[in-house]
C-alpha cells in the first residue's frame, strides 16, 4: 500500500489507436460477475422449481445482507487501499458489549452493568463499531504498525474479549430495537434488504459523484500524490477505517435481530468470505479500484452458490470443497472478462 | 571477457522491429544499427518508442517481427541471460535498484558469487564494490542500503553497474535525467574513456545538447518508426527537432519569451522569509512578485527541491514564514498552501504526480475537488467539461478524458500533473523540475504554459536544475548546501550559473539590487 | 503462589488438571460452571484450569503444562478423538490417568470415558420423530461439524435408524459446521424447496436453536405443537433455552447432554484414579452402565429425552443452571 | 506484491553522513523480537518452577516444530514478494491423500485404494504438498491471478477436499514411517526440533550465502529490476511455491507422527498464526524484507505465551484476549525495536 509506481499496471491503451474497444471492456470490468450470476440462475432453475420463488430469492438476500455490510465496509478501505481483517469480530463484539452496558446486572441469565437505558442498545452498538475502527486507525495511522498484523491481532483480540464479556454465552434477550431491524419486513421484503440496497446505494452514489467519495481512489491509487494534490489522507483513511467498524457493527445488529440472539462465534470465520466477495467482484487489493456494485455482486454471487449446491442436495461432505473452487472459477472469470491481469 | 579480436560486424544491428502492446504499436518496421566504437544517439518524443527498443535490444522483451543480431551473431536464446549480458549492457529507464539491498549487493545482482552453489563472500564483495564505485569518484558506503543513497547516487551505482560487465556496447535510456550538472560530466568523463578503448554506445536523451557533446552518429524515431539515421554533423539541431517531431519548425527560438516585464515594479506575491529545513537548508528566502517568473536552481544536494517542496506545503520548516500576498500561509500543510492560492508541480510525476490507473479527467482535477459542483459534489459532467478545458489548453495528446492517465505518454503525463496543478488558478506556481524526461518539444510548451501564468499577473517559481528551464526565469536564486548564494537576473550565461550552483560565488552577489536589464 | 490455586483444605489432595475444550458454546459454558462449583464444592486440589479453544495442539501443550506442574490426574475433552492418541501414551507412560468427557478417544489408554452415548442420542432424535410424524413426511437435520466425532455419531445413528425405522420419511442433511447462520440459510433454502416439511432434527440446540426459531417465525412457520402445519423439532443438548421453548410448544423434544453430569463424574473420576480406585464394568451406583472398551472404561451417563411432559423435572440440569 | 520501485523511501540522507550507526540498527531489525524472547523466560520463571525444566522447553520445542515449518515457507514466500494462504489446508490434505493412496481399500476404519506400498507414504504426502504448490503457482504465475484470493480459494476447496476424502474422520492407523519422525528421540531432544532446526539453518544460510537465496530478497525487493539482472523471476517464485507446499506437507508428516493420528482439521486457523509469527518476526509482507531467525523468533514468542499464560493460570475466559493482545504488543515493540515504519 505504499507509494508506488507499478511498472505492470494495465497495458496502456493506444494513444494511436481510437481505444474505444479496450476502454469499454475496462468499464465494464465491474460487471464480470454478471454472467457468472446468469449462469447460477440457470443452473439454479433447472436444479429446482423452488429456486425461482420469491420465498427462496428473498431468502438468499437476507442471508446475504450482513455479510454484505461487512463487503461494504472493506470495498471502502481496500479501495483506499488497506486492509481491515478484524471486521468479523466487530460484528460479534460491538453487540456484546452494547448489551453489556444496557441489560440491568442482575435477574437476567447474562447480566450486563445496566449503565445505559435500553433504547440505546443499537447506537451504542455502533459507537462501540466506532471505537474499534478509531483504535485500528491510530495503531496503523499514527503508530504505522503493520494494517494486516494490527487487524489480525484485533481479529483475535475482540473475539477474545467478546468471550470474556459475555462469558461464552449466548445472549437471547436482547432489546427490542435490537430484534426490530433483523427482522422486520417492509412493503413484502424483509427491512434488511432494503437497508442493505440503501447503504450499498449510498456508497456507491458517494464514491461516483462526492469528493470524499473520489478522494478514496486517489488515496488508494498513489497516496503520495493524492497527498501532494491537497488530500487530507490520514484523516480521510481513519474515516474509513471508522466507518468500516461502524458498518460491522451495524451487521452485527442485523444479525443479531436475524438469527435472535448474539452467539458467541457470531461472525467467526467470515472475513475470508468478505475477502473473497470483494475480490471477485473487482476491488483490487493494491487500493484504488473497483466499485461498491462489483462488490455486491461478489456476496451475491457466493450466495447463490450456496443456495444453488443446498437446493440442488450436494453430498454435504463436497460442500467445501466447491465452495473453494467455486471462488477460484469466479476469479479466474473475473480475470478474463475484464482482460486485466491481477497482482 | 570481451572478444578483443576486431568485430565481424556491428556491435547490433536490428531491422524490421515491430512490437505491439495490446492496441499500441510501440514499433514499427523500425532498425537499428551501431558500429563497434561507435556513440550512437537514439531520440525522439515520447513515446516514439525508444525505451521499447531497449528493452528489445536487452533480450527483456521479445519483438513481433524482426532480426536482431550481435556482432553479426544472431541473437541468443530468449531466457539465456548471461548470453545477453555479455552482449549488451544497459542503464534502463525505470530504476532498477532494490532498495532494501547494500550498494554492494545491488552492484553485482545475481553474480554475487561465481557459481550458483558457491556461497558469497560479502567482504569481497564490498571490496569490489567499493573499487568499481571509486572508479566513478562515487562516495557511497557500499554496505548502505540504496534506500538511503540520494536519487543522483543510485543513478550512479545503476551506471557503475552496468557498465561494469565489460560489454563491448552499452545502452543508456536517459542516463542523465536524474543527473545534474556535475554528475553528467562525471558521467561523460568515463563514457569518453571507455569510448576510447573501443566501446560502442547507444545514447537516449531529450537534451539534444548532450547528442551533439557525445555522440557520432544520430538516429531518429518518430510515431513508432524509423525516421533517420546521420552523422550528428550533419543534422543541425533545426533538423534534428523537424526529424523528431515531423513539423518544419518555425524558427529556432522559443514560442515564449522573457519579458522582465513586472519584475522590479509588481507586487510580491509570494514572500518566504528565512525559512530553516534541518538537514536541508537554512534560512532561506525569496520573494516573487506578480507577473515575474524566479529559478532556484541547485544541484541534488542544495535543498533547492526540499525548499521548494516546503513551499507547496509538503514539509513543516523549523524556522520562518510564507506569506502570500500578505496573507499568512500556514507551513507544513498541503491544503493550507493550496488555499492560499500555491499551485505545486511535484518533482516526480511517478511518485507524487500521478494516480496511474484514474482518468487524464480525474487527475488533473484532483485539486479542485470542491469546484465541481455544490455540497461536496463532484459531478462528472462538470469534470469533464473541465478537463476538456485543460486538454485543450495545454494540448495534451490523449484519446479522451477518461482514458488512463497510465496509458500516455511521459510528456503528456506531466501535463496532466501541471494541469492539476493549475487548476486551482494559483497565484503561485511552484513547479519542481517540470520539463524532467519530458521531450524538446513539450519541454518548450510546458515552459510556455509557467510563462502565461506570470504573464497572467501571477507569479511561478521554477525549481530545476535545468539550464533550459531556468533560462525561462526573470530572475534565479543559486542554491548551494542549503542556502541561497547567489541570484541572477535573466541574461546570466551558463557559466556563472553553473559555479554558483557549485558553490563558487557567481560575479553577481545575492540581494543585489542593481542590475542590468536587456 | 506459584501456579496452584489449591486452598488450604485441598493442599493434602493428589493434584488434577484439568482443561476445558472451548468457552464459546452454551453447553461447555455450563459444562466450565459446574466444574468450577465441583472444584470448590468437594475442595479438590487442581492446577490452574485450561482451556483448549477447540484446537488439539492447545490441548497438547496445556496437558504438556499439567505434567510438568505435578498431576496426578487429567480431565479433558479432546474434540479431536485421532491426535490425541500420542498424548494418551504419554501420560499413561507416566502414570497419569485420564478422564476423557464427551468423547471417546480412538486410541491410547483412558481410565474413565464419561459421555452419554451419542449414537443414542441421534436414534432417540429418529424414534421420536418418526412417531410424531407417524412414519411419513420430511425431516432436515442440521448436521454438525463433519469432522467432529460427535456429530457423525448422531447423524450416523439419525440416518440408518430412519432407513431401517421410517422409510416413509425423507430426511434431507444439512452441513453446519455448527454455525448458527450457515444452518439458518440452509434451512431457508430447504424450506423454500419443501414448503410441506414438517419435521427438523438440530443436534445442537446450543448453536441452532435461536436462528431456527427466528428463521420460523419470520416465515409465520412457528405455530405451537397440536396446532395443524406444526413443524416437529428435536433438539439436542439440553439447554435452558431448550426448555423455555418446549414450554411454549415451539418445539417438542430435546436430549439432555448432562453437562451437570459430565462435570460431577469427571471430577469423580479423577479422585479416584489419583487414588488409585479401580472401577469394573457393569452397573453403577448413579444410573448408568460402566462398559469396557479395548483402550480403558466408559460410564456412559442416562441422557433423557425431555419433552413437555418431563420439562419441569428438577434434576435435569437445564433446570438448574445460570439462575 | 507488484514489482515496484518504492523511491519515496526515507529522505535520502544518509551516505553523507557515516552510515555506521543507521546500518547497524537496520542489520539487528531481526532481533528486535530477542528482547520480548527475555522478558517472557523472565515472567514464566518468576511464575512457575516448571517454567525452566528441560521437559518444558523440550515441550513448547516440540509444539512449535509444524507451526515454525509453515512460518518457514511462508517466510520464503513473503520474501519473495508472495502470500500463500494455503498452507493451513496443505499441512492436513497432503497426509490424508498420502494414506489415501498408500493404506488397503479395505478392513481399515479408513479405506484407501492401496495403489502403493506403504513405505512410500512419507515421499508420497510431500509430493502432494508440491503438486499443490505448483498448481498455485500456475493459477498466479501463468494465468496471473491475484495470489491472495486464488491460495483463499485453494485454503476452503483442500480443506474440502480432505475433509471428503477423509470422510471427516480422524485417521488413526497411519504407517511406521509417518509416526516416527514426529514421535522419536534424538540425543535426549525430539527428533523433529532436531529437523526443524536443521531446515532453519539450511534457509537462513541458503537465503545469506546463495545467489538464489539472494534472489528471493531482489525479487520481492523489485521483481522487474531482478529480472533486468537477469533472474529468472517466474521460476524461483514458482519454486518457492512449491518449497513452501512441500515444507507443509512435511509439517503434515511431524503433525501426524507427533499427534498420533490425523485429524480432519489439522491446521485449521493455524494461517493467521503463520502471518503474525513472520511479521513480528521482522518479514516484509511486502516482500524482499526479513530474515528466517527472526521468523523463528516470532513463532517462539507465539509459542512461550501460551505456555506462560498456561502456567500462569490465566483465566480461560482472557485466554484469546490476551493471545491478541501479544500480537499487538509485539508488533509495537518490533517497530519501535526496528525504528521503521511498516507499510
Ligand atoms: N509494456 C507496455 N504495455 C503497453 N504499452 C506500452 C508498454 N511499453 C510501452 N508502451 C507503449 O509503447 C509506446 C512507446 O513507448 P516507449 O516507452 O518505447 O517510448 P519512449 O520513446 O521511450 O518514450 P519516452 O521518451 O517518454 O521515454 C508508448 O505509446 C507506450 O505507451
Ligand atoms: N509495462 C508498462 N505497462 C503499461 N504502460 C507502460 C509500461 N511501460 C511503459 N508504459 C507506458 O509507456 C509510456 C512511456 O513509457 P516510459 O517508461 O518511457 O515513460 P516516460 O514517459 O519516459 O516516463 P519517465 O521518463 O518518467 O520514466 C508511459 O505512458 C508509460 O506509462
Ligand atoms: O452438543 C454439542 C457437543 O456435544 C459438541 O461437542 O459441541 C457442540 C455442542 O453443542
Ligand atoms: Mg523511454
Ligand atoms: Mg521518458
Amino acid at each position: 500500500m505504499s507509494p508506488t509506481t507499478d511498472l505492470s499496471g494495465p497495458p496502456a491503451t493506444a494513444a494511436l489507436v481510437p481505444a474505444g474497444r479496450r476502454f469499454d471492456l475496462a468499464r465494464y470490468r465491474d460487471l464480470s460477475l454478471v454472467p457468472v450470476l446468469l449462469v447460477l440462475g440457470i443452473i439454479g432453475f433447472a436444479v429446482s422449481p423452488a429456486f425461482l420463488t420469491t420465498d427462496n430469492l428473498l431468502g438468499v438476500g437476507q442471508q446475504a445482507t450482513e455479510l454484505s455490510l461487512l463487503v461494504l465496509g472493506e470495498a471502502l478501505i481496500l479501495i483506499a487501499g488497506r486492509m481491515d481483517l478484524s471486521l468479523e469480530s466487530t460484528i460479534g463484539v460491538a453487540p456484546v458489549i452494547a448489551m453489556w452496558l444496557v441489560l440491568p446486572d442482575h435477574g437476567g441469565r447474562f447480566n450486563g452493568i445496566g449503565l445505559f437505558p435500553s433504547w440505546t442498545a443499537i447506537p451504542l452498538c455502533l459507537a462501540v463499531g466506532a471505537v474499534i475502527g478509531a483504535i485500528n486507525g491510530f495503531l496503523i495511522l499514527k503508530l504505522r504498525l503493520n494494517g494486516f498484523i494490527v487487524t489480525l491481532g484485533a481479529l483475535t483480540l475482540l473475539r477474545g474479549l467478546q468471550v470474556a464479556v459475555s462469558q461464552g454465552q449466548s445472549i437471547v434477550d436482547v432489546p427490542s430495537s435490537f430484534r426490530y431491524l433483523g427482522s422486520a419486513s417492509w412493503f413484502g421484503a424483509p427491512a434488511a434488504i432494503w437497508i442493505c440496497a440503501l447503504l450499498f446505494l449510498l456508497g456507491g452514489c458517494a464514491l461516483a459523484w462526492l469528493r470524499h467519495g473520489r478522494a478514496l481512489y486517489a488515496i488508494g491509487g498513489n497516496a503520495e500524490a493524492a497527498r501532494a494534490a491537497g488530500i487530507r489522507v490520514d484523516r480521510i483513511v481513519w474515516i474509513v477505517l471508522i466507518l468500516g467498524g461502524t458498518l460491522a457493527a451495524f451487521a452485527g445488529v442485523l444479525y443479531t435481530g436475524h438469527y435472535g440472539s448474539i452467539s458467541a462465534d457470531q461472525g467467526n470465520g467470515w472475513i475470508f468470505q468478505v475477502f473473497a466477495a470483494t475480490v471477485i467482484g473487482g476491488v483490487s487489493l493494491n487500493g484504488g479500484r473497483g466499485t461498491l456494485f462489483g462488490a455486491l455482486t461478489g456476496v451475491l454471487t457466493l450466495q447463490l452458490v450456496v443456495n444453488v449446491m443446498t437446493l440442488a442436495g450436494v453430498p454435504p461432505l463436497w460442500n467445501q470443497f466447491l465452495n473453494g473452487a467455486i471462488i477460484i472459477v469466479a476469479l479466474i472469470i473475473s480475470r478474463f472478462a475484464s482482460g486485466e491481469k491481477q497482482e | 571477457m570481451a572478444d578483443p579480436s576486431p568485430a565481424r560486424g556491428p556491435v547490433v544491428e536490428a531491422d524490421g522491429i515491430s512490437k505491439r502492446f495490446g492496441a499500441t504499436v510501440a514499433l514499427r518496421d523500425a532498425r537499428i544499427s551501431v558500429a563497434p566504437g561507435e556513440s550512437h544517439a537514439l531520440v525522439g518524443r515520447n513515446g516514439a518508442g525508444k525505451s521499447t527498443l531497449v528493452s528489445i535490444l536487452t533480450g527483456l522483451q521479445q519483438a513481433d517481427t524482426g532480426t536482431l543480431r550481435f556482432n553479426g551473431e544472431p541473437a541468443p536464446a530468449a531466457g539465456d541471460t548471461d548470453a545477453w549480458r555479455a552482449r549488451v549492457a544497459c542503464v534502463y529507464q525505470r530504476s532498477t535498484i532494490i532498495p532494501a539491498l547494500s550498494v554492494a549487493e545491488n552492484l553485482f545482482l545475481n553474480r554475487q558469487s561465481l557459481s550458483a552453489l558457491r556461497p558469497v563472500s560479502w567482504k569481497k564483495l564490498r571490496a569490489r564494490a567499493g573499487e568499481l564505485l571509486g572508479e566513478y569518484g562515487v562516495d557511497v558506503d557500499p554496505n548502505a542500503r540504496a534506500e538511503e543513497l540520494t536519487v543522483e547516487q543510485r543513478q550512479f551505482v545503476e551506471i557503475a553497474r552496468a557498465l561494469s560487465f565489460g560489454a563491448r556496447f552499452i545502452i543508456l535510456d536517459e542516463p542523465t535525467a536524474k543527473l545534474d550538472a556535475r554528475g553528467i560530466e562525471r558521467l561523460f568523463a568515463k563514457l569518453r574513456e571507455l569510448q576510447a578503448q573501443g566501446v560502442a554506445f547507444l545514447f537516449i536523451s531529450h537534451h539534444l545538447q548532450e547528442v551533439y557533446d557525445l555522440c557520432a552518429t544520430v538516429t531518429v524515431y518518430r510515431d513508432a518508426r524509423h525516421i533517420t539515421t546521420a552523422p550528428v554533423a550533419d543534422l543541425d539541431q533545426q533538423a534534428l527537432v523537424e526529424a523528431m517531431t515531423g513539423e518544419a519548425s518555425r524558427g529556432t527560438g522559443p514560442a515564449w519569451s522573457v519579458t522582465g516585464r513586472g519584475t522590479s515594479a509588481g507586487t510580491p506575491l509570494l514572500q518566504a522569509t528565512g525559512l530553516s529545513l534541518a538537514g536541508s537548508y537554512q534560512d532561506c528566502s525569496l520573494t516573487a512578485r506578480a507577473g515575474e517568473v524566479v529559478g532556484l536552481a541547485g544541484a541534488a544536494a542544495s535543498g533547492n527541491v526540499q525548499f521548494g517542496e516546503t513551499l507547496a506545503g509538503l514539509h513543516r520548516p523549523q524556522a520562518g514564514t510564507i506569506t502570500v500576498a500578505d496573507r499568512p500561509v500556514r507551513t507544513g500543510k498541503v491544503p493550507a498552501a493550496l488555499a492560499a492560492g500555491i499551485g505545486f508541480v511535484p518533482e516526480d510525476r511517478h511518485i507524487q504526480g500521478l494516480v496511474p490507473q484514474r482518468s487524464v479527467a480525474e487527475n488533473a482535477t484532483l485539486t479542485v475537488g470542491d469546484q465541481l459542483g455544490p455540497f461536496g459534489t463532484v459531478l462528472p459532467s462538470r469534470t469533464k467539461a473541465f478537463a476538456e478545458r485543460m486538454i485543450a489548453d495545454l494540448d495534451i495528446k490523449t484519446p479522451g478524458a477518461t482514458t488512463p492517465v497510465s496509458a500516455l505518454s511521459g510528456g503528456n503525463q506531466q501535463k496532466v500533473v501541471i494541469a492539476r496543478a493549475l487548476a486551482t488558478q494559483p497565484h503561485v506556481l511552484v513547479a519542481i523540475r517540470p520539463t524532467n524526461g519530458v521531450d524538446i518539444k513539450s519541454k518548450e510548451s510546458l515552459l510556455g504554459t509557467i510563462r502565461q501564468v506570470a504573464d497572467q499577473g501571477r507569479t511561478a517559481v521554477i525549481v530545476s536544475d535545468e539550464l533550459d528551464d531556468l533560462r525561462a526565469c526573470d530572475r534565479v536564486l543559486a542554491m548551494f548546501h542549503g542556502r541561497v548564494v547567489a541570484e541572477f537576473e535573466h541574461g546570466w550565461s551558463d557559466e556563472q550559473l553553473v559555479t554558483a550552483m557549485e558553490g563558487m560565488t557567481g560575479p553577481t552577489d545575492p540581494k543585489e539590487d542593481h542590475v542590468t536589464h536587456h | 503462589n506459584r501456579g496452584s490455586s489449591a486452598g488450604s483444605a485441598a493442599s493434602g489432595k493428589p493434584k488434577i488438571g484439568i482443561d476445558l475444550p472451548r468457552a464459546d458454546s452454551d453447553f461447555w459454558n455450563s459444562y466450565a460452571q459446574y466444574i468450577k462449583s465441583g472444584v470448590s464444592s468437594q475442595g479438590l486440589n487442581t492446577l490452574p484450569v485450561t482451556n483448549s479453544q477447540n484446537d488439539v495442539t492447545k490441548l497438547v501443550a496445556n496437558v504438556q503444562v499439567f505434567e510438568n506442574t505435578g498431576a496426578k490426574a487429567v480431565v479433558m475433552a479432546p474434540q479431536d478423538t485421532g491426535a490425541i492418541a500420542s498424548t494418551l501414551d504419554t501420560l499413561a507412560a507416566k502414570k497419569i490417568p485420564v478422564v476423557s468427557v464427551d468423547t471417546r478417544p480412538d486410541k491410547g489408554q483412558v481410565y474413565m470415558v464419561v459421555r452419554a452415548d451419542n449414537k443414542a442420542y441421534g436414534t432417540k432424535a429418529c424414534e421420536f420423530l418418526g412417531k410424531q410424524l407417524a412414519g411419513k413426511g420430511k425431516v432436515a437435520e442440521l448436521q454438525g461439524d463433519l469432522t467432529s466425532i460427535n456429530g457423525r455419531d448422531r447423524s450416523e445413528a439419525f440416518a440408518s435408524c430412519m432407513k431401517s425405522e421410517f422409510p416413509g420419511i425423507q430426511v434431507i442433511e444439512l452441513a453446519t459446521n455448527w454455525d448458527g447462520s450457515v444452518a439458518s440459510s440452509k434451512l431457508q433454502t430447504t424450506l423454500a424447496q419443501n414448503p410441506d416439511l414438517n419435521g427438523i432434527y438440530m443436534q445442537a440446540g446450543g448453536v441452532f436453536l435461536q436462528p431456527t426459531l427466528a428463521l420460523l417465525q419470520q416465515k409465520g412457520l412457528l405455530k405451537p405443537a397440536g396446532q395443524p402445519g406444526h413443524i416437529s423439532i428435536v433438539s439436542n443438548d439440553g439447554i435452558p433455552q431448550e426448555f423455555d421453548a418446549i414450554r411454549k410448544g415451539q418445539i417438542d423434544a430435546t436430549i439432555s447432554q448432562p453437562a451437570d453430569l459430565y462435570a460431577k463424574y469427571a471430577l469423580y473420576y479423577a479422585e479416584s484414579a489419583a487414588e488409585g480406585k479401580t472401577f469394573q464394568p457393569g452397573p453403577t451406583d448413579h444410573n448408568s452402565t460402566i462398559i469396557s472398551l479395548p483402550n480403558g472404561l466408559e460410564d456412559q451417563l442416562p441422557a433423557p429425552l425431555v419433552t413437555k411432559d418431563n420439562v419441569d423435572d428438577k434434576s435435569l440440569w437445564g433446570n438448574n443452571v445460570g439462575h
